[in-house]
This record gives structure tokens, sequence and C-alpha cells, in this order.
């Protein structure tokens, strides 16, 4: 036996090849239409690309044929788990291009509902990264208390999910009476249910052990590839638009910007995404709780003229969305119709990072990246 | 904190030729800088310590008719406190013929895809990019949907569109 | 009724059933072996029947315990409660299309429901329903289990290479990673309780377990931590071993969408369905008899044995501990309602029992240990599939190892 | 040492997270309802299916020109004072629920209801179709025509399902005087 010659002839027979797969656009742990290519070495993956657009509905296109009233609605479209948050943006950014003044007790129902929003986004985003981690009961947790929340909302402005509630200088409508206390109800036995989930999910230790350590996302990258958001905070960088430039009235609260400590593994892996996600909850619980203690009387709505046409001008308004920084520049020409609207997607630049992390990475752990990050492909696609 | 008028003036002496006008609009300051000159301008704006841009907020494109422009939000941002020391728009208008700008992609990862989206929609083309396709509309798709002339096709692939 | 008498081996004389499958046999076998070869096949289809009956009725428990666990209802619409779900759900399943794809191995894709379904009910064969009532009293018994039961493994594969589907290809080879490192820590720790007993039949074992005392007498309370960590060690990688939630790595839907049954419907993906309920009941049949007496009863006959102190001794120091851990730790919570409640279903459950037959004695055990894989199920997130390799090379085998040699030696100069 | 707090741990965890579950299991209520047979009480500004009162519309189209999909279709006949609309028609297969054309009505003619199932066999039925707006001295007279929910049900094929009037919501069939 010609040993040497043997084990060549051998390995070249053993010679292995990369898999291509395509991992959706129907795959259960996309969140959505979102279409990744994989190339794998058996269980390991080693190139990822995602294809996107599955989604596409041209809003920046329809922006440019509806007053800027009309596109309120369309907004709520956009991050369909945060539609108060897409529409406050609008709002302000269109507020911003007129120099339009909102009325104090609108400010603050903006502000509670924003924040009741990014609990129920939270809600959602924590709950699926438990089912794509293959634990089926933490997700249900998480919607009941979902649904109290759109309850809230329902109640308040008839719909569940695409609110269409802010207005272009305030709020659609007031509060209806006794909504106040309703939310306090919601507010007070919350915090108990996230020690729950706690316990049941964030200790896990197999949780933990699938989590931690995994899609380090490095600060420096992070930011690099517009990641923003939960997703930025959990690699460290305590940067947080309701406090690096305060919008509205959010220079008047108390809260934590949650920042990724690294408690399970290093500072901006997986589990630290989800681990901020949850920590902010408790954060805008406090937020809603100061605003329902502040909450001052008067008008929800300023008026504006009949045919509203803001100067000529652009801007490009960023707010603080669940996701990250939803962006949008809004170009007038002095017309009831803005003549250019860019919506900065936080989950569309939040997504592109996953080619630069995934390498390396396991089958299981890129769906556990993917779930991390939390992306809206209504947000991704517009 | 620096003023947007003093980074525009930093970047007139650095490059006298293509950077031109500083553009006080009522709302957001700009500068007009020459396509072909962003990637350039951009790595100075990243890699100079005092400006250190790190964060590509946004590549929006805007249809001017006669020229299509690229507007580029740029932060610089504190990782240690996650303040924003100082931001700075910037615009590059390139003619509608030929629109060619120089690509960033090299410069921020995020300019990847962003540059990727206003190819797609706006048509524009950066030059330098590493993987200019479309990426929201169809590869074998017709036309630049967000051109104000654009006329939206009756059919695709014997798909009646009406 | 009658006491159970001391001495081991006896048949369970109390109820009717055994007499009437005690006796009826060997009646029958005295006319010819035609007549018993034929008694065995109806007694044979008997099994196959009650174990297609167990798994609709597990489909519909797994359904409605999920459902009550998250809060949800769960089926309510056909009977009470959605009972009748049970058979609806086969029958639709059944009037289902059956598709095969296009590029698949057609002849393989074909054949390999029956055989992961032909694996699994083989081994029914060995299992001792109750003191007589056992289709085939092997002396090998649950070597059978443990070699025939990996026929599954065979039908997956197979299942997994001709749907010429990618994740079905990875569903296939993580497969053959899981199941054949998990037989490993299974045999070891089936070896425990076979060198206990000196026997591999079943039925031995189970007859070795029979005690006055009750439970008392289970391999499960042998010196003590010992046979504790090696019946964990047999659940968890029994888990494995049937691809049951949370390793379920074959099939994981979030990653490889369904697995290997991804290309599957109708009848045949349905018969991975049963294979899959009936093997999550062969782990747990296996696991009465070899750690929970099979289908010895929990009655107490003689109480004043050393065998009855010693296990409750040891039962009320562990509540105790128990007690003090969850006083220390839950105690703002107020569970106690919990605590209450829990006590009271046993104590129901364990005075009920007293007059149950054998047989029903081991299917409750079984169940019980089927209800432990539902509330896992229901519970617990999915290792990845390295951990889970790591969790069976480098925790189980080691502790099964650890096992084996304590039982080795204690069974040296205890006994 | 790591390796036995690994096993310890997430055999505690675990087991803790096995207590919750069996404690929702045997504690917690089910929050789900059958839907056809129970249904939840709707809040009063619920936003649901459109409804037009043609009596108090004017036709000023203020609605139509509010909706961003333009789904109200709004058609006038004759001139001067004889104009009245011809056709009122809400097409709620393509309404995309936002309410706008509400907040824009002066008169608050046309309204949100209560009702939300809207499912039918034939696209028509989707458009609701209300009642000819009046002249000014038929005003009192005249009403709408059935209204939206009876829309779906009334269909060639007549399902099983839609009961006219559900209990969740006041039909808008049922506020008429």
């Amino acid at each position: 036996m010609s040993g040497i010659v043997d084990q060549v002839q051998r390995q070249k027979a053993l010679k292995t090849d990369r898999m291509t797969i395509n991992m959706g656009p129907q795959h259960p742990s996309t969140h959505g239409v979102l279409r990744l290519l994989v190339t794998t070495d058996g269980e390991i993956v080693d190139h990822v690309e995602p294809v996107i657009g599955y989604l596409h509905r041209c809003k920046e296109k329809i922006a440019e044929n509806l007053p800027y009233y009309q596109f309120m609605p369309y907004t709520d479209r956009l991050d369909y788990l945060a539609g108060m948050n897409n529409n406050w943006a609008w709002a302000m950014a269109v507020e911003k291009l007129a120099g339009v003044k909102v009325p104090e007790r609108a400010e603050y129902i903006r502000v509670m509902f924003g924040e009741l929003n990014r609990i129920a986004s939270h809600l959602v985003a924590v709950g699926t990264f438990g089912l794509d981690l293959g634990t089926f009961t933490p997700v249900l947790y998480c919607f009941h208390e979902r649904e109290k929340i759109l309850d809230l909302f329902e109640a308040t402005c008839g719909a569940r999910l695409t609110y269409n509630y802010y207005r272009i200088g305030g709020v659609a409508k007031d509060l209806p009476d006794g909504l106040v206390t309703k939310i306090r109800e919601f507010l007070d036995p919350f915090e108990k249910r996230i020690d729950e989930l706690n316990t049941l999910l964030s200790e896990n230790h197999i949780f933990v052990r699938r989590t931690a350590n995994v899609g380090v996302f490095p600060p420096a990258l992070a930011l690099d590839y517009g990641v923003t958001g939960p997703s930025l905070r959990a690699s460290g960088v305590p940067h947080d638009l309701r406090r690096a430039a305060p919008y509205s009235i959010y220079d008047r609260f108390k809260f934590e910007v949650v920042v990724g400590r690294g408690e399970k593994g290093t500072v901006g892996d997986t589990w630290d995404r989800y681990d901020c996600r949850v920590r902010e909850m408790s954060e805008s619980v406090k937020i809603v709780r100061q605003c329902l203690d502040g909450l001052p009387d008067g008008e929800v709505r300023t008026k504006l003229p009949a045919v509203f046409k803001p100067p000529k001008g652009h801007v490009l308004f960023k707010a603080e969305n669940p996701k990250g920084e939803l962006g949008y520049y809004v170009v007038s020409d002095g017309s009831p119709k803005p003549s250019r609207v860019h919506i900065r997607g936080p989950s569309f630049c939040n997504l592109s990072i996953i080619p630069a992390v995934c390498r390396g990475v396991m089958l299981a752990d890129l769906v556990a990246i993917l779930g991390s990050i939390d992306i809206v492909l209504g947000e991704v696609d517009r | 904190m620096v003023t947007p008028r003093e980074i525009h003036d930093r970047l007139k002496a650095q490059f006298p030729d293509d950077v031109g006008d500083f553009v006080e609009e009522p709302v957001e300051f700009f500068s007009e800088v020459k396509p072909a000159a962003v990637g350039r301008v951009c790595a100075f704006l990243k890699e100079d310590p005092e400006l250190s841009f790190n964060y590509l907020v946004s590549i929006s494109s805007v249809d001017l008719t006669a020229n299509l422009a690229a507007v580029y939000h740029l932060e610089s941002m504190d990782l240690e406190s996650g303040r924003t020391r100082h931001a700075f728009v910037m615009r590059a208008q390139a003619p509608r013929d030929n629109p060619v700008i120089a690509s960033v992609a090299t410069v921020w990862g995020t300019a990847i895809w962003q540059e990727r989206e206003v190819y797609d929609l706006m048509g524009i083309t950066f030059e330098g990019h590493p993987d200019l396709k479309r990426i929201l509309t169809d590869d074998d798709w017709v036309g630049h949907p967000l051109r104000k002339d654009y006329v939206f096709p009756k059919t695709y692939r014997g798909i009646d569109l009406e | 009724m009658q006491p159970v008498t001391a001495s081991v081996g006896a048949p369970d004389l109390k109820d009717r059933l055994d007499v009437l499958l005690t006796y009826l046999p060997s009646f029958l076998s005295s006319h010819g072996e035609i007549v018993s070869a034929v008694f065995l096949l109806i007694v044979a289809l008997a099994v196959l029947l009650g174990v297609s009956v167990y798994v609709c009725l597990a489909v519909w428990l797994e359904r409605k315990i999920s459902a009550d666990m998250q809060d949800r209802l769960g089926p309510m619409r056909v009977g009470w409660h959605g009972v009748v779900q049970m058979l609806v759900d086969p029958v639709k399943l059944a009037l289902k299309e059956d598709l095969c794809p296009g590029a698949a191995d057609r002849p393989f894709f074909m054949l390999a429901p029956f055989v992961v379904l032909a694996a699994s009910f083989a081994t029914f064969a060995v299992m001792p329903f109750s003191a007589a009532f056992i289709l085939a009293d092997l002396d090998i018994g649950v070597l059978y289990v443990a070699s025939v039961g990996a026929g599954v493994l065979v039908g997956l594969v197979m299942a997994g290479w001709a749907s010429n589907n990618k994740w079905a290809l990875f569903s296939a080879i993580r497969t053959i990673a899981m199941l054949v490192s998990y037989e490993i820590p299974v045999g070891l720790s089936i070896v425990t309780v076979v060198m206990m007993v000196g026997s591999l039949s079943t039925q031995k074992i189970v007859l070795a377990q029979l005690s006055d005392a009750g439970m008392a007498g289970w391999h499960l309370f042998r010196f003590p931590p010992v046979f504790m960590v090696s019946f964990l060690v047999f659940f968890i990688a029994g888990l494995a071993e049937v691809n049951r939630t949370p390793f379920d790595l074959a099939e994981a839907d979030s990653e490889l969408v369904a697995g290997f049954h991804t290309e599957y419907s109708g009848m045949r993906w349905s018969f991975f369905f049963l294979a899959e309920y009936a093997d999550m009941l062969i782990v747990s049949m296996l696991g009465t008899v070899l750690y929970l007496g099979g289908w010895a009863p929990l009655t107490v006959t003689r109480p004043l044995t050393i065998d009855f102190w010693v296990f409750w001794g040891m039962a009320a120091l562990l509540a105790w501990y128990l007690h003090w851990l969850w006083t220390r730790i839950y105690l703002p919570r107020g569970e106690y309602g919990l605590i209450v409640v829990q006590t009271a279903i046993l104590i129901a459950i364990a005075l009920a029992l007293l007059v149950v037959p054998s047989l029903a004695w081991f299917l409750i055990k079984s169940l019980a240990l089927i209800f432990v894989m539902m509330w896992l199920r229901w519970t617990l997130p999915r290792p990845r599939i390295d951990q889970l390799m790591y969790l069976c090379w480098k925790v189980l085998i080691p502790v099964a190892f650890v096992n084996l040699f304590v039982v080795g030696v204690m069974r040296l100069y205890w006994r | 040492m790591q390796y036995v707090e690994d096993i310890f741990r997430t055999l505690l965890t675990c087991a803790q997270g096995m207590r919750i579950t069996m404690r929702h299991l045997l504690f917690t209520d089910n929050i789900t309802v059958q839907y056809p047979d129970h249904k939840r009480v709707l809040p009063e500004r619920f936003r649901g299916v459109l409804h037009a009162d043609s009596t108090k519309c004017t036709g000023c189209t203020l609605c139509a020109r509010a909706c961003p999909v333009n789904c109200i279709i709004i058609e006038f006949e004759g001139k001067g004072k004889d104009r009245r609309v011809a056709r009122f028609e809400i097409d709620i297969s393509t309404c995309m629920w936002c309410g706008l054309c509400v907040e824009a009505c002066r008169e608050s003619a046309i309204e949100t209801t209560l009702e939300y199932e809207i499912s039918c066999y034939v696209q028509d039925d989707m458009r609701l179709k209300f009642g000819l707006g009046p002249k000014k001295e038929q005003l009192p007279a005249e009403r709408a025509e059935p209204p939206a929910p009876q829309a779906p049900s009334s269909g060639q094929t007549g399902g099983p399902s839609t009961p006219p009037e559900s209990p969740g919501g006041s039909a808008p069939g049922g506020q008429q005087p």
C-alpha cells in the first residue's frame, strides 16, 4: 500500500462542495418575504446574500402623488408593527418643514402612544425571536400583552394595526373617556409579565447558549452599516435619538438609555440585542407613566389651512422607532403634494449588515441573528 | 460641535475644485459637491480625525428635472457617549442623460445597499460600486420609477398591470 | 382485594384481563401452532390499532395541552372540547392528495414512510403491557428495542434523501448524526438497569421491580442518585432519539422548514406523524419498564419493609428540601395554591389507581412520561446541532459511563 | 467549574421554565374566543365598513377628494339648481380603512360602522351603493338603500355564515328611523 498516494486519492474522492440554498421568500423564520441566498459548507454558512424587494409597494412614488395628510395612512404600512411611530415621524417631518406647532396635550398623547407602540413592537420582536429558536410558548404570552395594547389603540383610533391616528399638527381625536385608567391597568401588572418572560426565556440556559457570543456586531462595524436602534445600543453605543437629539417633548422625561452589557457573553451579541429590547420595554413603561402623570388638558390638534402647503425646502427628519432610526427626507416645492419623499427605513439598513456578520456561523445561528435584528419587511422594501 | 458652515469651509480648502456652494435653505443647509469627487470628499470626511463622519444616515435621490441629485446626510457619532458630534448634508448633481456619481460604498458599508436603491429607483449610476444592480424592483425591470418622467408600463412579463 | 404475593414473578391475578390473557394463549396453543399464530396476529393487530388510537389521542392531547399552556382554547369545534378531532384529523389526512415531487427519487420517497412506521411499530412486540400481555417475551427484549428502533433512522434518511430537497437533505444528515450519537447514552443507561437485573428480557426487568412497598421497588429509587441520573440520561437521550422538541433538530421548523417531511403530504406525511408519536410511546414505555416498574402497581401491600421506610424517608427529606428552596426563592410570588393543587391531584390519582389493573398502570405511567415530553416541548427552546452533539458526547456519555461504573461496583459489593 | 455549572444551570432554568408553563396550564384562563360564536365587544370608535347617509349628503365631494385611494365614487346629473348626486358608491375592496373621508365630511353624512365581516363571493358586492342624493324638496322622503352589511350576504350565493345583524356591532341597517 503506497500510503501517501492512497491518501491523496481519498482526499480527492472526499472533495466536498458548497451548497447554495434559497432561504425564503417563503420560510418560517425570514419574518416575511425575505430571501436569503445562503452558500453553506455543511452546516456552516459561507456567504449570505439577502435578496429583497418582494414587498416593494412604491411608497415613495405614491407619496409624490398625494397631499401630505393623505400619505399618513400609508406610513402605517411601513413598519406595520409600529404604525404609531411611523405616523409620528411623518407628522413631525412635515411639521418641521412647515413650522407647525403642536398643542401640549397632543405631544403627551403622541409620546404615550409612541411608547406603547414601542412596547407592542418589542413584544413581537422578543416573542418571535423565541419562535426562531424553537420555543413556542413565549410568543403567545407576548402577543397576549400586545393585544392589550392594541385594544387601547383600537379604543382610541378605531384600528388595531393601521392606526392613522397622528395628524400634521396634533392627533386625530382626543382620548376616549377612561382610557387613562385603562392604560394604568395595563401597565401595573406588565412588569411582572416581563419577569415571567425572563424566567421562561431570557434566563433559560439553552436559550443563552444559543444566543450568547453569536453574531457579535462590533460597534464601529454596526455604525458603518447604519445599524441603529436596539441593535446598535446592544453593541454598547448609547445612541438613542430620544436622548441624543430629543424631539417632541422627550427632554422632559426621565428614562435610561438601555445599552448592551455583555452579561452572558460578548457585548453586542444576539443575547444582548434580545435583552436590550426586553429592558427597553421597562423604560417605555416608565415614560408612559410619566406621561399619564403630566397629561395636560387642552386642544389636541392645530387648525391647518384647508389646502396645506408647506414652504419650499427640504428636510430629513429622524425619529427613534422601535426598530431604529426612521428618517423621512421630504422635499417640498410649495405645492400641496411633496415633490419627493425618501424613507430611510431602519430595517433596511439593519438588514444590510447580514452579509458582513454571517460568515462562518452555523445555519441555526443565521436564523438567530436574523431574528435578533428584528426586521419588518414592510419597511425594508417600502 | 462644528457647524455645517465650518465643515464646508474646510472642505472648500481641501478640495477647492470639487466643492461648490454652500446652500442655506430655510430648514436644512447643504454643500454642493461635484459628482466625480463624492468618493474623495466622503473618504476625507470619514478619515479626518476631527470630522470623522462615521455614520451615513441616508442617501436620498431627488429629480431636479435638469439634473438628478443624490443627497448625503452624514453624522459623526461618539461611540462612547452615543452623542451626535456634528451633522452635515451634501448634495451631488449629475446630468440627467448621463447620471454618474462616484460611489462611497467603500467608505461606509451602508452605502452598498443605499446606492443600489438609488440606482434602482432613480437611475443614478455609482462609479466604483462593487455590485451595482437593482435591489427593490426585478432585475429585468425597465426604467427608474422615481424619475418624474417615468411612465408606468402597461404589462410586465405578459402580466396586465392596468 | 387480594394482596399481591410477595414472591417475585407470580402473575398478578387481581384483574380479569390478565386472567383471560394468561389462560387463553395456553388454551389455544394446545390446539396447535396455527391457532396460536393466528392469535398472535390478532393481538398484534390489536396492538397496532391500539397504538393508532393512542396516536390520535396524543395528537389531540398535545393540541389541548399546548393550547392550555399558552392560554388558548385549542380545538373546540367538533365534539366536547374538540374530542372528535381525534377522528377528524386522520380522515382529513387520508383524503388529502398524495404528492410526489417530480425530481424526487420516487421509489424511495414512496417507501420511506412505511419503513419508519414499520420500524417503530415492530418495537411494540416486546413491550410488557402486563404480566401476561406481551407479544414476544424475548430474552434479548431491550436489545431488540434498541436495534429495531434504529430502523427509524433508515426511514428518515431515505425520506430526507429521496425528497431531493436541500432542507430535507440537511435534515437527513442531522438525523444520522443525532440518532447514531444518541444510541450510545441510551444504550449505556439501559445497561445499568440490565446489570442490576441480570437479564435483557423486558418482562424480567419489570418483575425485578415488583415490591410490597409500591414505588419503593422501582429502579428509579435504587441507590438514590445513581439510577435517577441514569433515568435522566435515558430520558434526555430518548427525547433526542425520537426527534422530540427540544431536540427536534431534524425537523426544526424555524431552520429547516419541516426537515425530512417537507415534501410529504396526506397519508404519507401522517405516517411520519404516527411514527413520531409511536416513538414517543416507545421511549416512555421503555422508560417505564426500565425505571418506573413497568406494569407493577403503586399499591403498598406491606408497609413495614425496609424498602418502604428508606423510600419514604428519602421522599420526605426531598420534600422538605424543596419546600425550603421554594420558600426561599419563590415565597413572594404566592404559589402555594400550585403546590396544594398538585399534591391534591397526585393524591386523587394515587387513590384512584388503587383499583386499576396492571395494564392500566403501565399505560398511565407511560402517558405520564408522554405528558412530560409535551410539557418540555412547549417550554424549551431548541439547541443548536453542535450543542446537541456536545450534550451527547461530552455530558451524557461521560455521565452514563460514570453511572455504569458505579452500578458495577455496587453490584459487586452490595448484593 | 464551568462544565458542572452549565449542566446544573440548564437543569435549573429548564425546571423554572416548566414551572411557568405549568402555572399557565393550571391557573391562567384562556384568553382567546371562539370567533363566530363569541365576538369581542368593539369600541365605539371602531373603524369598520363605511356608511353614507344620503339624507345628509350635500354632494360636496370632500370625502372623495380626501380619500387616498379614490374608493369613493360620486357622480352628478343635471345642471345648476337641478344638480343632484346620481351615483354614490364606495368600493370597500379598495378602501384602506383610514377614516380620512369621515374627518373630511362636514355634515357627518359618511361614517364608519362597527361592521367588519365583509367577505363575499362576488367582487361586485364589495361596491356599496348608497341612495341617490335628494333634491332639496325631496329631502325628508328619500332614504338610503339597504346599506353595508347586507350587500355581502345578499349575493347570489348567500352562504350560511354571516347573519345579517352581528351581536358585536350595531348594524347600520338598524340605525335608520
